[in-house]
């Protein structure tokens, strides 16, 4: 549903899908149902404030209905930067951003992710580094540092225990980017 | 005194003279600086904070492991590796539960999470560690006449609960506006000081609606303080404050460009360091402020 | 789903009626739920409980005593 | 050989949601001594307990156990049952199978249903061992203590006396009033609280039966009902209060300035003060922690004398007073004056305290102009430091541009889950005093639901916003000090769908109602515990509201949870004339659930004598031994006696150690 559909559309309540909390919860979520939608978070958070159609407040409203394909279809929850703010100013100790980040993992689950976070994960297994600029190198030189950071980029050994760390994680059940074993 | 330096990726990559800066510093200060090798990224928020919490934690812990077996903290200078990296430890000492699933996983690559070390941001740390006065003292060039206006970034704050330093009041925060006062400058108050510069997953997001933060944020600061300089307290937030001005020009949407630089690379500058190597990555023109700076 | 082959103890809780007896009550009308191997009996004060009831519940085949006073 | 009835209830679904009652039934009619085992809907109704009394009239049983609620609320219903029936009433024994079993185990089906028959047979293997019992009586002193000396106090107070009652009112403040002495106007009517309450607060003070004890604490609490025995201490006023006849020319004299907590600190009172100007009683209080002890004249010295004239040299204070009521050579004694009183109830009505702003960092209260509800009150109050004109406190100015944000630390996790209750009535009747003396203020009120569940409370909100107060639901996020003064409303408009932004120039926060910081303490004091949102609990919250679980004691007001005035006014009213039934009876039903000890076998060791918590227990000479001899009418049935004897000879009747041991074998197997 894009946001001018959100705005204008009849959504079927009907149509909802039940087993949502209980996923949110599962995923991070736990304090949800917490929520008395009284808006505080609203009234702090930045994506509000930029114009998207979901934020914390609006998002945890289509959770508690089931709204899970408002959610998917829309990239809203992937532009939280994650400030905070609402888990601080929040009267019910329900971690919004939390909340978010387990909507997040409820659309990966899905398939339902970014190209960019895609590059991203891929990016954090193949280098150690989410934001890798392969360039970087020279400008990195230009201000009298090494040529890479001490980082796994630096140190192979270190790259190859992190992705030990990650094939054991969910991402690697979920299948979402290669993992090849290294030298295979 | 010994601190881990965690660099991250942005950082590392897209502003290595704010690295530099950090590097110049601490030693400057008396303080060396471990590198953490074989260290990785926090993890950031988009990857594995998006997939599931042990993962996310499993992959934040090893980068604390490393500075757990040499006994040090980690510093770092980027707000979203302080956040990450914070939440994540919050949440391994908090559950146990979460803490005994990462411990299952590190044990393959021989390593557990201990919770010993824990997590600063450079500019907190000096602070707490050192003092405004004892900067003060060490510096060779001054602010003085020089009016800032700064931009403290939200992971510097929110959620206080995860964090070891904090400010007394996470809403009017002192401790930046203390240190550069420190420094000399004149540190003028506008009243969106706390708002978000629309950096991180909103611009990935949608830049267009994330320009729209950064633009209220700037014209504030240019309205209410017309500052000579914007200082932030966090990585993001100054690639943001820094790159967003001269887009926001082009598209007529501000009419004036004022420069911006972290505080590390402020503190590098007054403390001698070369400007080319601590300073010469910005994209806003800081010339004139360095200038004013080293002459200060 | 737990196994009911796990050990399950089998306790006996003496619960002052002013206290802890009204304290089990207010969690039921709360609905907190916990599990039902706990079986009260109300005394009137926690001192009211003699350390031979103690032994003496041992002994008949309880695994474990509360008192609540 | 008894024959035991075993009767359980359904409690509609209540239990049989979660116990299979027919099995549980099916089970007691097995157990030994059990001769009848019947099942039905509601146990405690009319045909329930006609169930019973039929069995006992046809000699069926002799021996009642009804597994059914807590016996906490229903013992005494099914013991008048068994008495009806025609047999002795404690040949009762109740398992607790809907609050102990069926509801914390819900979900948990078959262990209810087998934690039930536990519990039956628990009850059974007790049954077959009680014995008759004779109630006792207790004569009942005729006075009553009220403590706190608000609204609720006052009318409790007036009521028992007009009854013709002994009334101690007993008010930690120097002055009667309570919070409602601080409010301008009340709603849904408007009334001017002062003009209201003051008459009130005269009748109090001048009633012949009652006796004030204003700036006072109840410091212990022993005895029970009928004959409580409660110590009191007056704090020192360092006035003749006899000679003090509350001209405010000592006031007017002293130096010292002190926040004024009658003005929530917005302006200053003198170290010698009146509370407020139409206290009740009107007398002056000298606070010793912030006098100057001007001219060398510490409390408890004798002046010094002048040199010159020959005269003593005194404190201004001494010098403006006529009557010689401040007289500083009288004795410095912080620690009060401690006044004993045996009364036959208690009334506990000890109000509440406004939140403070503080904690509430994002509303930036820091500012002057951020101010609570009731500071407002003060505002707006004639009595108040502004004298009643409408001035921000940062520079005095009239606001043009005024924000309410509701539920602040009320609904909220990290202070109160609970709703304050009066908070979105108080808002909109401060909005409304506003809007009409000044129509052309704007006033923004941002809540999060409107409540006005209260008689003529809509009709009172449908008028607020006809005067276009502009009504916005979204909780506030952030209060951004601005320049001149002003300040920054941060919300989101659930109704609008988007963000807002208001520039005021003064911020209301209503904060919400909490307990009275000492009230857990007092709680401690009486036997009464609170709840845990730290309000008294009362007996039961639907039928015993202001009943306490110790008998006689009772709770009215905001001691019980926030309440409106109206309903802090109805609800002492049911409070006196609760504790007025023991004082008319005056004699008391006490239970026979005491100790009692077998003196023939009685080796006089003395081990429960100085066990006894209620000093029950003495030494008698007989017969040249030494035997333990328990005092029934002090004996309030603890069995720490029972529990400590070596020589196994006290029996606490009810507890016996026969019933409690076949209850463990019943429980354990």
């Amino acid at each position: 549903m894009s946001s001018e559909q959100a705005a204008r559309g009849v959504i079927n309540l009907s149509e909802s899908d039940s087993s949502l909390v209980n996923e949110i919860k599962e995923l991070g979520g736990e304090e949800l149902m917490e929520c008395i939608q009284c808006a505080k978070c609203a009234a702090a958070c930045p994506m509000v404030l930029a114009g998207f159609p979901f934020f914390n407040k609006r998002i945890i409203q289509a959770i508690f209905l089931g709204l899970r394909d408002a959610l998917l279809d829309d990239s809203s929850i992937w532009a939280c930067q994650s400030c905070n703010r609402c888990t601080e100013v929040c009267p019910r100790e329900v971690n919004p951003f939390e909340i978010i980040q387990a909507m997040r993992r409820v659309a990966i689950r899905e398939f339902a992710l970014p190209t960019l976070s895609i590059e991203g994960l891929k990016s954090l297994y193949d280098t150690g580094h989410a934001v890798y600029l392969a360039g970087a190198g020279n400008t990195r030189v230009k201000v009298g540092l090494p040529e890479k950071p001490p980082s796994t980029v630096a140190n192979p050994d270190a790259l190859k225990e992190l992705q030990a760390v990650i094939r054991k994680t969910a991402l690697a059940d979920l299948g979402i980017i290669p993992m090849d074993e290294p030298g295979v | 005194m010994k601190v881990g330096f965690f660099v991250g990726c942005n950082t590392a990559f897209n502003r290595p003279d704010l690295e530099q800066a950090v590097r110049y510093a601490f030693p400057a200060l008396g303080i060396e600086l471990d590198n953490l090798e074989g260290q990785s990224c926090c993890p950031s928020w988009g990857t594995m904070p998006s997939v599931d919490v042990v993962g996310w934690c499993a992959v934040g812990a090893r980068n604390h492991t490393i500075a757990e077996e040499k006994g040090l903290d980690i510093v770092t200078v980027c707000g979203s590796c302080y956040g990450s990296l914070a939440e994540s430890k919050y949440k391994m000492d908090t559950h146990p539960e979460i803490k005994a699933q990462v411990n299952e996983i590190l044990k393959d690559i021989g390593r557990e999470y201990k919770g010993t070390s824990n997590v600063r941001l450079t500019f907190y740390y000096l602070y707490h560690e050192l003092g405004p006065d004892k900067i003060k003292e060490a510096v060779k060039h001054k602010l003085d006449g020089l009016t800032v206006a700064l931009q403290p970034g939200c992971h510097t704050l929110w959620p206080s609960k995860v964090y070891y330093d904090k400010e007394e009041d996470t809403f009017h925060p002192r401790v930046l506006k203390e240190m550069c006062e420190a420094l000399g400058a004149t540190v003028g108050h506008y009243t969106r000081l706390i708002d978000c510069c629309g950096m991180g997953a909103m611009r990935s997001t949608d830049m267009e609606k994330s320009f729209k933060l950064v633009e209220k944020k700037l014209i504030s600061m240019k309205n209410e303080v017309n500052p000579d300089l914007i200082i932030t307290g966090c990585s993001s937030c100054l690639i943001q404050l820094d790159t967003a001005q001269d887009l926001l020009r082009s598209s007529k949407k501000i009419n004036f460009e004022i420069p911006v630089l972290h505080f590390m690379q402020v503190l590098a500058l007054c403390l001698g360091a070369d400007p080319e190597r601590v300073t010469g990555l910005a994209k806003t023109d800081v010339s004139r402020v360095v200038n004013r700076i080293l002459e200060g | 789903m737990v196994m009911r082959t796990e050990f399950e103890p089998k306790i006996i809780a003496f619960l002052c009626n002013w206290c802890s007896y009204a304290g089990a009550d207010l969690a039921g009308s709360l609905r907190f739920q916990y599990p039902p191997n706990v079986t009260i009996i109300r005394v009137p004060c926690s001192g009211r409980v003699s350390p031979l009831f103690i032994l003496k519940a041992l002994f008949a085949g309880a695994d474990g005593v509360l008192v609540g006073g | 050989m008894p024959r035991i009835g075993v009767y359980i209830c359904h409690c509609g679904e209540n239990i049989a949601g979660a116990v299979n009652v027919e099995e549980v039934r099916k089970y007691a009619e097995n157990l030994p001594g059990v001769v009848v085992a019947r099942n039905y809907l509601f146990m405690c109704s009319d045909p329930g307990q006609e169930l019973i009394k039929q069995d006992i009239r046809n000699g069926l049983i002799d021996r009642v156990v009804v597994a059914a609620c807590t016996p906490r609320t229903h013992e005494p219903i099914f013991r008048k049952t068994v008495e009806d029936g025609g047999l002795n009433k404690y040949l009762l024994e109740m398992a607790n199978i809907r609050d102990q079993d069926s509801w914390p185990h819900w979900h948990d089906k078959e262990g209810a249903t087998e934690k039930a028959k536990k519990l039956v047979a628990s009850a059974v293997a007790k049954a077959a061992f009680l014995e008759p019992l004779e109630d006792r009586f207790v004569e009942v002193t005729r006075a009553s203590l009220v403590v706190g000396g608000g609204v609720a106090g006052m009318f409790a107070a007036l009521d028992l006396a007009n009854m013709g009652y002994k009334v101690y009112l007993v008010e930690k403040s120097p002055s009667l009033g309570g919070n409602m002495a601080k409010l301008d106007k009340t709603f849904p009517t408007n009334d001017c609280s002062a003009c209201i309450l003051t008459p009130i607060m005269v009748q109090v003070g001048t009633h012949p039966n009652i006796e004030l004890l204003t700036y006072s604490e109840v410091e212990s609490v022993e005895g029970s009902i009928g004959n409580f025995k409660v110590k009191v201490r007056k704090k020192q006023t360092y006035i003749d209060w006899d000679k003090c006849t509350g001209c405010g020319d000592c006031v007017n004299a002293c130096p010292a300035k002190v926040p004024n907590e009658f003005n929530e600190g917005m302006d200053n009172r003198k170290a010698i003060y009146i509370e407020f100007p139409q206290a009740v009683p009107k007398r002056a209080v000298v606070d010793i922690e912030h006098c100057l002890s001007c001219a060398k004249r510490t409390i408890g010295t004798q002046p010094r004398i002048h040199s010159k004239t020959g005269e003593p040299i005194l404190a201004p204070c001494e010098k403006a007073c006529k009557t010689g009521a401040c007289d500083r050579s009288r004795e410095y004694n912080p620690e009060g004056e401690i006044v004993e009183l045996n009364v036959g109830t208690i009334i506990v009505a000890t109000g509440y305290k406004v939140m403070d702003k503080a904690p509430f960092k994002e509303y930036s209260p820091q500012s002057p102009n951020v101010i609570t509800a009731m500071q407002l009150e003060r505002i707006l109050s004639a009595t108040g430091p502004t004298e009643g004109h409408f001035h921000r406190p940062s520079d005095g100015e009239k606001p043009e541009t005024i924000a309410f944000i509701s539920c602040v630390g009320s609904r909220d996790k990290r202070y109160h889950t609970y709703c304050s209750k009066v908070c979105c009535m108080y808002m909109l009747k401060e909005a409304r005093l506003i809007k009409e003396k000044y129509p052309e203020t704007n006033i923004y009120i941002f809540f999060i639901d409107v409540r006005t569940g209260g008689k003529d409370f809509e009709e009172y909100y449908n008028y607020c916003r006809n005067l276009g107060i502009k009504m916005l639901r979204g909780r506030v996020g952030a209060v951004d000090e601005l320049p001149g003064d002003r300040l920054r409303v941060r919300a989101y408009d659930v109704d609008l769908g988007a963000p807002v932004e208001l520039e005021a120039d003064l911020v209301v926060l209503a904060t919400a109602i909490e307990p009275a910081p000492d009230l857990d303490e007092l709680g401690r004091k009486l036997g009464i515990t609170c709840g845990s949102e730290g309000f008294l609990k009362e007996m039961h919250t639907k039928l015993y509201p202001v009943e306490t679980p110790v008998k006689g004691i009772y709770i009215a007001g905001c001691a019980q949870g926030p309440k409106d005035i109206p309903e802090s006014v109805s609800q002492a009213r049911a409070a006196s004339s609760a504790a007025a039934v023991p004082l008319t009876l005056g004699k008391v039903i006490v239970e026979p659930l005491i100790s009692e000890v077998n003196q023939r076998k009685c080796t006089g060791c003395g081990t429960c004598v100085q066990l006894c918590p209620y000093s029950a227990i003495s030494l008698v000479e007989d017969k040249g031994r030494s035997r333990s001899k328990i005092d029934e009418a002090m004996c309030a049935g603890c069995g720490v006696c029972a529990a400590a004897c070596p020589s196994g000879v006290i029996t606490l009747h009810g507890f016996t150690n026969a019933q409690i041991h076949a209850q463990i074998k019943a429980l354990a197997c």
